[in-house]
């Protein structure tokens, strides 16, 4: 579909005329066209983290507020309201008649006529007294939002402690390491078909391969910490995300390889133009990438590097303060980047679903056609939910049955899947019917006039074998899976000597 | 309280409880009243009243008496292993073991099967039963009686226990510890022994030394 | 590799350390210590009159405080040799079925974080309440209640009490069923608590392993039918059982399961006794009043002995008392008390050997730990 | 991996494993209200919400289930369940009517970890601080030789009328002048003033009876472990454990010792339990008179024979 505003365009043309304008006639003005594509390559950086964030903070709110929901609890308490309700009617007091020049004047006002419409009168007579803190606000309010920000402004707060006889290089090193090479993916995520950073031909290859430095800075900190529990954690988190790397590139190799590209930009514009989804094409191929992408970010059910239970954080434990919070925004952007890519790759990115039909609608098209960046992000927050749900709902696995997973079962279903992708691209794909206009192409349509014939058959099929497999029952149980016992007794085990 | 299904009781009845107490007290009687162990059906005095064995044992006795009991009788488990010390208890009553016994109706269970007992159906050694083994020790400073503790599994740490706590030496125990006193503790020192008093005993808190600094145990040097 | 797990840790459920010898992911040996927070109730006690002793009770256990302090109240009857009135005796289960559920909730929720899961945890808090408000409705504190009083009880059933038992008691049953929705439904919490920690019967027995332990073995063994000790025989129970797994023993899911027949047995426990209560549910006798409390002397002989076991949430609890102590026989020459837990945790850190370090959790957590009736 | 378990409906687990021994009851409801309770129809109401681990809808979206969170401080567990918080049936924050304390130490004594200490002082019986024309009046007994006698001040007094006890930041001055009585020969007395420590001779109807009183006790919070006993020990009404469970903290021991202005319970408080206290020694004062009385005409009636 036609985007709306390529803002990358915007910027590069904005930059490169000002360039032109203002170095015209300069001994710079040969340089003039290097030094707009930097500066406009850093203009688009900055946006492009700006949007990174600013969306990663809803997905951090969606977490507390969903999981605490489903744990039938509040979940952070910490509302807007916090910044104008005290207790007694006393407010935190009026800050903004602190700022220079009057500039809090609006400040005060907004806030007087906050408390007026959403002020705190309860039908508890205790609670209306003091003044209800932790009540919720109007929904729309995005109650506990802000709780993200009081955190980063704890950690910010905290003592810096690395422990004695840790090898203190290294200990620094690794949070930025790991930091880092997750900001870097950043650039190549597309937000919309004019939205990115950068754009290179291979930029899925760039972003999985950057994808994979993380881990390196885990084992780092694991044996930089010079504690046990954290060297167990680098090494059960070498050992996973070794596991399932594997499977989630040929499940990546599969999605490029039935759109025909390693570019961000074109799997989302090939999902239009082709007429269907990839989930439609390749639903087991969208279940082997979310498993093989909670894995690689460690959450629930594959927390296994810092399980609590057995080893205290695992790899975390000896950072704190804003080390710590490094650690903790990386595997938030990591996560927030993955929902990024399941949208891009399988969801059709910021293509609306049904285009053709819905925007022929007179309002509600235009609704409908909205900026693509917002169906990227909608989508994404859409696929972060499914993360949150397995964080509520699952437990954690143990470090043999998480290797044999991946090995076993995640392998060879990738396998499969990139043979049913070349099948797929080389016999069903009709390259004719690719068209980019606003209805989409049907490209999927397997010689039937009909756009999603095969689409809907392997979608079909899929639910099908799946419903099959949940719904299967064997009512006398044999013996129950997963034994490990080694039958040797103390001391006489031989598996590698200390 | 009964069984739907089958209509018997899940309850040991007073009267199985009874017998089992008699026919217990006798093939004691019969196999030990040589070697001066006095064993006698005793009531508990409250609640349902059901009877228990309380059995006199002289400590040189106790070893055959518990493996006699574990073996031939179906004594499995070892309740409690307790220590006393009575330094005012006369010539010879000088410190007290009693051990807690029980009889329990448990098989090893194949697979797969739910082995429900219903207690109206018990007989013989199925019917579970209380034992109360008293062992008097003279008065000295290193009382001893034999260790079971390779009769019962059970018994191995209530030993320790009791070494620990009171100062009781089983002989022919294995790798005898501190279990909760602190392993640092002085050798002799058994806090459950009625020389010491309660720590800050006639200390008043509130008024001589608030904080609690340069409190000391007033049997700070005092041991066995 | 030598690793301490404690006394400052996530599995221990307490105040504890266990020594593990990793090799590589398996463990190969471990060693316990206890007594990190030995408070000497046993001296202590040796120093109060009968009455006095009850809060101590009430602190050995702080997840089932109800249950340890009838266990000394039926031994200290015992030595006083009290007649209990039978509506104390009906309160008194009741009380104890409610701490025994709590208890049981405690333990769930302590145990699916343990499997990585909290969820559960938090539900499992959230019901545990409405037992424990029951539960402060007749002590008066939420934890530690010091409800029992040597030949009856601290205060009759309040006014409402036996509606709202009702009602949180169905609402519980009813509930159950979604923890067994979450757990037994998910794969990932089977293969964690399938095929771990075997233990067998016997061997637990001989061990001194009692209670759901060694019920989840395939036998039903209990205090509670074999030596009956309340007005046990005329509520309709069924002691709770589970078949064993495998050939080698129960397994932590078996233990899990048992807990939760317990509990579904103990709500069941609650409104029979609520029916079948004499006077009433609804009628309250004012403290002290001979339905409720039956005179009891103060003062045991010298040399005279009582001892009673008692099923606990965690196995076969005891108290051994002998009268005759300070103040001409007010306070026992010597109490001493049979933990449960004291003598099972020595057997469950052998049973770890051979499993992974992610089985730690998993199996200790499964035997139910609680450091504070270990330590005394 | 194999599925060991059959999926079923809501309550799967007691049908699929009815196997003779597991879950043969099924959990019968019996009235109405808990059955709606249980399957949670009322929880849309939000006004029918009676425990805390209920369920709560809102009025905005009333099928969306809210969990009842009760955010202490700003929420508290009275509003919720008041029954739970009854004053002498919570074990809370000890309280005293220090003003019908007889100082009979049944509580310290029956302290298990002797948290409770208390002193006396000289002090008018409560029972002569009331009113002449009110119940129970003037019956704080008479003097006695060897006994305490006390002299009202009267401009004390008059300036205690207009005294705020609760924003007042200083101690009461003392209110009566305290003596030992020497010797009473009809309408007066010889007192020895423990001011002064002179004797002088005053009009009986002027002095009122002093008691040596219990008037401060130190409790000790740090090491009280709520028991109640002390609440249970009490056989007047004096002692209570209120329903405060909340402000028992501080930063050293000493913030927890706890003493009598700490512990007050203020009669406008408790009044009723003042009242009922006030009356059992009401009781006890006239029952002593009237033997006294018949006494003195058993004695008249003897010297008539």
């Amino acid at each position: 579909m036609a985007e709306g505003f390529v803002i990358h365009e915007l910027i590069f043309d904005g930059v490169r005329s000002l360039a032109d304008a203002a170095l015209t006639g300069t001994p710079l003005e040969s340089y003039a066209g290097s030094l707009a594509v930097i500066t406009a390559t850093m203009i688009s950086c900055v946006a492009i983290l700006g949007v990174f964030m600013l969306s990663m903070f809803v997905i951090l709110w969606l977490e507390r507020k969903v999981w605490a929901r489903m744990m039938d609890r509040r979940g952070a308490t910490m509302d807007w309201r916090s910044l104008w309700v005290g207790e007694q009617g006393v407010t935190a007091g009026e800050w903004w008649k602190m700022l220079p020049f009057g500039i809090g004047t609006p400040i005060g006002a907004l806030n007087r006529w906050l408390n007026k419409v959403m002020g705190n009168e309860s039908e508890h007579a205790t609670v209306d007294r003091v003044g209800n803190r932790s009540w919720f606000g109007a929904w729309w309010a995005l109650p506990g939002f802000i709780q993200n920000i009081a955190d980063g402004m704890k950690f910010l707060t905290k003592e810096h402690m690395v422990p004695n006889r840790a090898d203190k290089t290294i200990f620094e090193l690794a949070p930025f390491l790991i930091v880092t090479s997750t900001v870097v993916i950043i650039g190549f995520m597309p937000f919309s078909a004019g939205l990115y950073a950068i754009n290179p031909e291979l930029s899925v290859l760039f972003a999985f391969a950057i994808f994979g430095i993380a881990p390196i800075g885990v084992f780092f900190a694991g044996w930089a910490s010079n504690n046990k529990y954290t060297l167990l954690g680098g090494i059960r988190s070498a050992a996973q995300l070794t596991a399932y790397e594997i499977p989630l590139l040929i499940t990546v190799l599969g999605v490029c390889v039935v759109t025909g590209t390693f570019n961000f930009v074109e799997l989302g514009e090939f999902q239009h133009s082709s007429g269907s989804w990839n989930i439609f094409l390749m639903p087991l191929s969208a279940g082997l990438f979310l498993i093989t992408m909670i894995a690689e970010v460690e959450r629930i059910p594959f927390d296994m590097p810092e399980a609590e239970a057995e080893l205290v954080e695992g790899w975390w434990t000896e950072y704190g303060g804003m080390r710590w919070g490094l650690l903790f925004a990386a595997e938030y952007m990591r996560v927030w980047a993955a929902c990024i890519m399941f949208s891009v790759m399988f969801l059709g990115g910021w293509n609306a679903p049904l285009a053709g039909t819905f925007s022929a609608i007179p309002v509600f098209g235009a609704l409908w056609s909205m900026p693509g960046v917002l169906w990227t992000l909608l989508k994404a927050w859409a696929t972060f939910l499914i993360f949150v749900i397995a964080r509520a709902a699952l437990h954690r696995i143990r470090t043999d049955q998480i290797l044999e997973f991946g090995w076993r079962y995640l392998l060879p279903l990738s396998m499969f899947q990139l043979a049913v992708a070349f099948v797929l691209r080389l016999k069903f794909f009709n390259a004719e019917n690719i068209d980019s206009g606003a209805a989409g192409g049907s490209a999927w349509d397997g010689g039937t006039g009909f756009a999603w014939t095969i689409p809907l058959i392997i979608t079909l099929v899929s639910l099908i074998v799946f419903t099959v497999y949940i719904k299967d029952v064997d009512k006398d149980p044999p013996g129950r899976p997963y034994h490990v016992y080694t039958t040797e007794p103390a001391g006489t085990h031989l598996a590698g000597k200390e | 309280m009964s069984d739907k299904a089958t209509g018997a009781s899940w309850m040991v009845s007073a009267d199985q409880n009874e017998s089992a107490a008699k026919a217990a007290v006798s093939a004691i009687n019969s196999h030990f009243s040589k070697a001066g162990v006095v064993a006698s059906v005793l009531k508990h005095s409250s609640g349902s009243k059901r009877s228990y064995v309380s059995i006199e044992c002289p400590p040189e006795h106790w070893l055959a008496l518990a493996k006699w009991l574990r073996f031939d009788n179906g004594v499995n488990h070892c309740s409690m292993i307790t220590g006393i010390h009575h330094p005012d208890g006369g010539a010879d009553k000088g410190w007290e073991v009693v051990a807690h016994l029980m009889r329990m109706p448990v098989k090893n269970q194949e697979p797969g099967v739910a082995h429900v007992m219903r207690g109206g159906e018990l007989e013989g050694n199925d019917i579970p039963m209380e034992y109360e083994v008293g062992i008097i020790l003279p008065p000295s400073t290193t009382p001893t009686v034999p260790s079971v503790q390779s009769v019962w599994v059970g018994a191995d740490w209530n030993e320790k226990e009791t070494w620990d706590l009171v100062g009781i030496n089983f002989e022919g125990h294995k790798d005898m510890v501190r279990v909760l006193n602190p392993h640092d503790s002085p050798v002799g020192f058994h806090p459950l022994q009625k020389q010491h008093r309660l720590r800050y005993d006639g200390f008043n808190e509130m008024y001589d030394d608030a904080q609690g600094f340069g409190r000391k145990p007033i049997d700070a040097d005092k041991v066995k | 590799m030598w690793i301490t797990m404690g006394p400052q840790h996530p599995m221990t459920h307490g105040l504890w350390t266990l020594r593990v010898k990793i090799d590589g992911e398996t463990v190969v040996d471990t060693e316990p210590e206890l007594g990190y927070i030995h408070r000497g109730v046993e001296k202590i006690c040796e120093s109060r009159d009968f009455t006095q002793i009850t809060p101590y009770c009430d602190r050995l256990c702080y997840a089932s405080a109800m249950t340890w302090a009838h266990s000394y109240i039926y031994a200290a009857e015992n030595l006083l040799e009290v007649e209990v009135p039978e509506r104390a005796e009906y309160i008194r289960l009741i009380a104890n079925e409610m701490q025994r559920i709590a208890s049981h909730l405690m333990w769930l929720g302590a145990y699916t974080p343990d499997t990585g899961n909290l969820t559960v945890f938090v539900w499992c808090l959230r019901d545990r309440e409405m037992f424990l408000d029951l539960m402060q409705e007749l002590g008066g504190s939420r934890m530690h209640y010091n409800f029992p009083r040597v030949g009856g009880v601290k205060r009759d059933l309040p006014i409402g009490f036996a509606d709202r038992a009702r009602a949180k008691t169905k609402m519980f049953l009813e509930r159950m069923q979604e923890y067994e929705m979450l757990l037994d439904e998910s794969t990932i919490f089977l293969i964690r608590t399938q095929g771990v920690g075997y233990a067998k019967a016997e061997e637990m027995v001989n061990a001194g392993v009692t209670g759901p332990n060694v019920r989840a073995a395939g036998v039903n063994y209990d205090v509670r039918w074999a030596h009956p000790y309340s007005v046990y025989d005329e509520i309709d129970w069924e002691p709770s059982v589970e078949k064993q797994a495998s050939i080698k023993g129960a397994d932590c899911y078996d233990r899990y399961r048992v807990r939760m027949e317990e509990m579904r047995q103990s709500a069941l426990m609650i409104l029979d006794a609520l029916d079948k209560i004499p006077g009433g549910a609804d009628t309250h006798y004012s403290p002290g009043d001979e339905m409720i409390l039956s005179k009891a002397p103060n003062r045991a002989p010298e040399g005279a002995s009582g001892f009673h076991h008692f099923e606990d949430p965690r196995g076969e609890s005891m108290f051994y008392l002998q009268g005759g102590g300070e103040g001409r026989g007010k306070s026992p020459y010597r109490m001493s008390i049979r933990s449960p837990m004291f003598i099972t945790i020595p057997f469950v850190a052998k049973t770890m050997i051979g499993y992974k370090i992610a089985d730690i959790p998993a199996i200790m957590g499964s035997f139910d730990p609680c450091i504070g009736e270990t330590d005394r | 991996m194999a599925r060991t378990f059959s999926r079923g409906p809501f309550n799967r687990w007691a049908k699929a494993n009815a196997d003779g021994y597991h879950n043969k009851i099924e959990p019968n409801m019996l009235d109405e209200k808990s059955i709606a309770r249980a399957e949670g129809n009322i929880m849309n109401d939000v006004t029918a919400h009676e425990y805390t681990a209920d369920r709560e809808g809102s009025e905005l979206f009333p099928t969306i289930w809210k969990p009842y969170t009760i955010m202490y401080p700003y929420e508290r567990l009275e509003d919720l369940e008041p029954w739970l918080f009854e004053p002498g049936q919570y074990n809370g924050r000890i309280g005293v009517v220090w003003e019908t304390c007889t100082a009979c130490k049944l509580c310290i004594r029956i302290c298990p970890n002797d948290c409770l200490h208390m002193s006396t002082k000289l002090r008018v019986d409560i029972m002569d601080l009331q009113d002449e024309d009110s119940e129970h009046g003037g019956l704080g007994g008479d003097l006695q030789v060897g006994g305490y006698a006390a002299l009202p001040l009267e401009e004390v007094l008059a300036a205690h009328e207009v005294r705020n006890p609760v924003t007042a930041h200083t101690a009461p001055e003392p209110e009566y002048r305290f003596g030992e009585v020497i010797s009473l020969s009809g309408k007066t007395a010889t007192v020895r003033w423990n001011d002064s420590n002179k004797e002088t001779i005053e009009y009986s109807e002027n002095l009122l009876r002093g008691d040596e009183q219990i008037v401060s006790g130190m409790i000790d919070m740090g090491r009280c472990m709520f028991c109640g006993l002390c609440m249970e020990a009490c056989d007047s009404t004096s002692f209570f454990m209120t329903n405060e469970y909340d402000g028992l903290s501080g930063y050293t021991r000493e913030d927890l010792w706890f003493d009598a202005s700490r512990t007050r319970v203020l009669i406008s408080e408790q009044q009723e339990a003042v009242d009922e206290e006030l009356a059992l020694r009401a009781k006890k004062e006239r029952a002593k008179r009237a033997k006294k009385a018949e006494k003195k005409s058993a004695k008249a009636k003897k010297a008539e024979a």
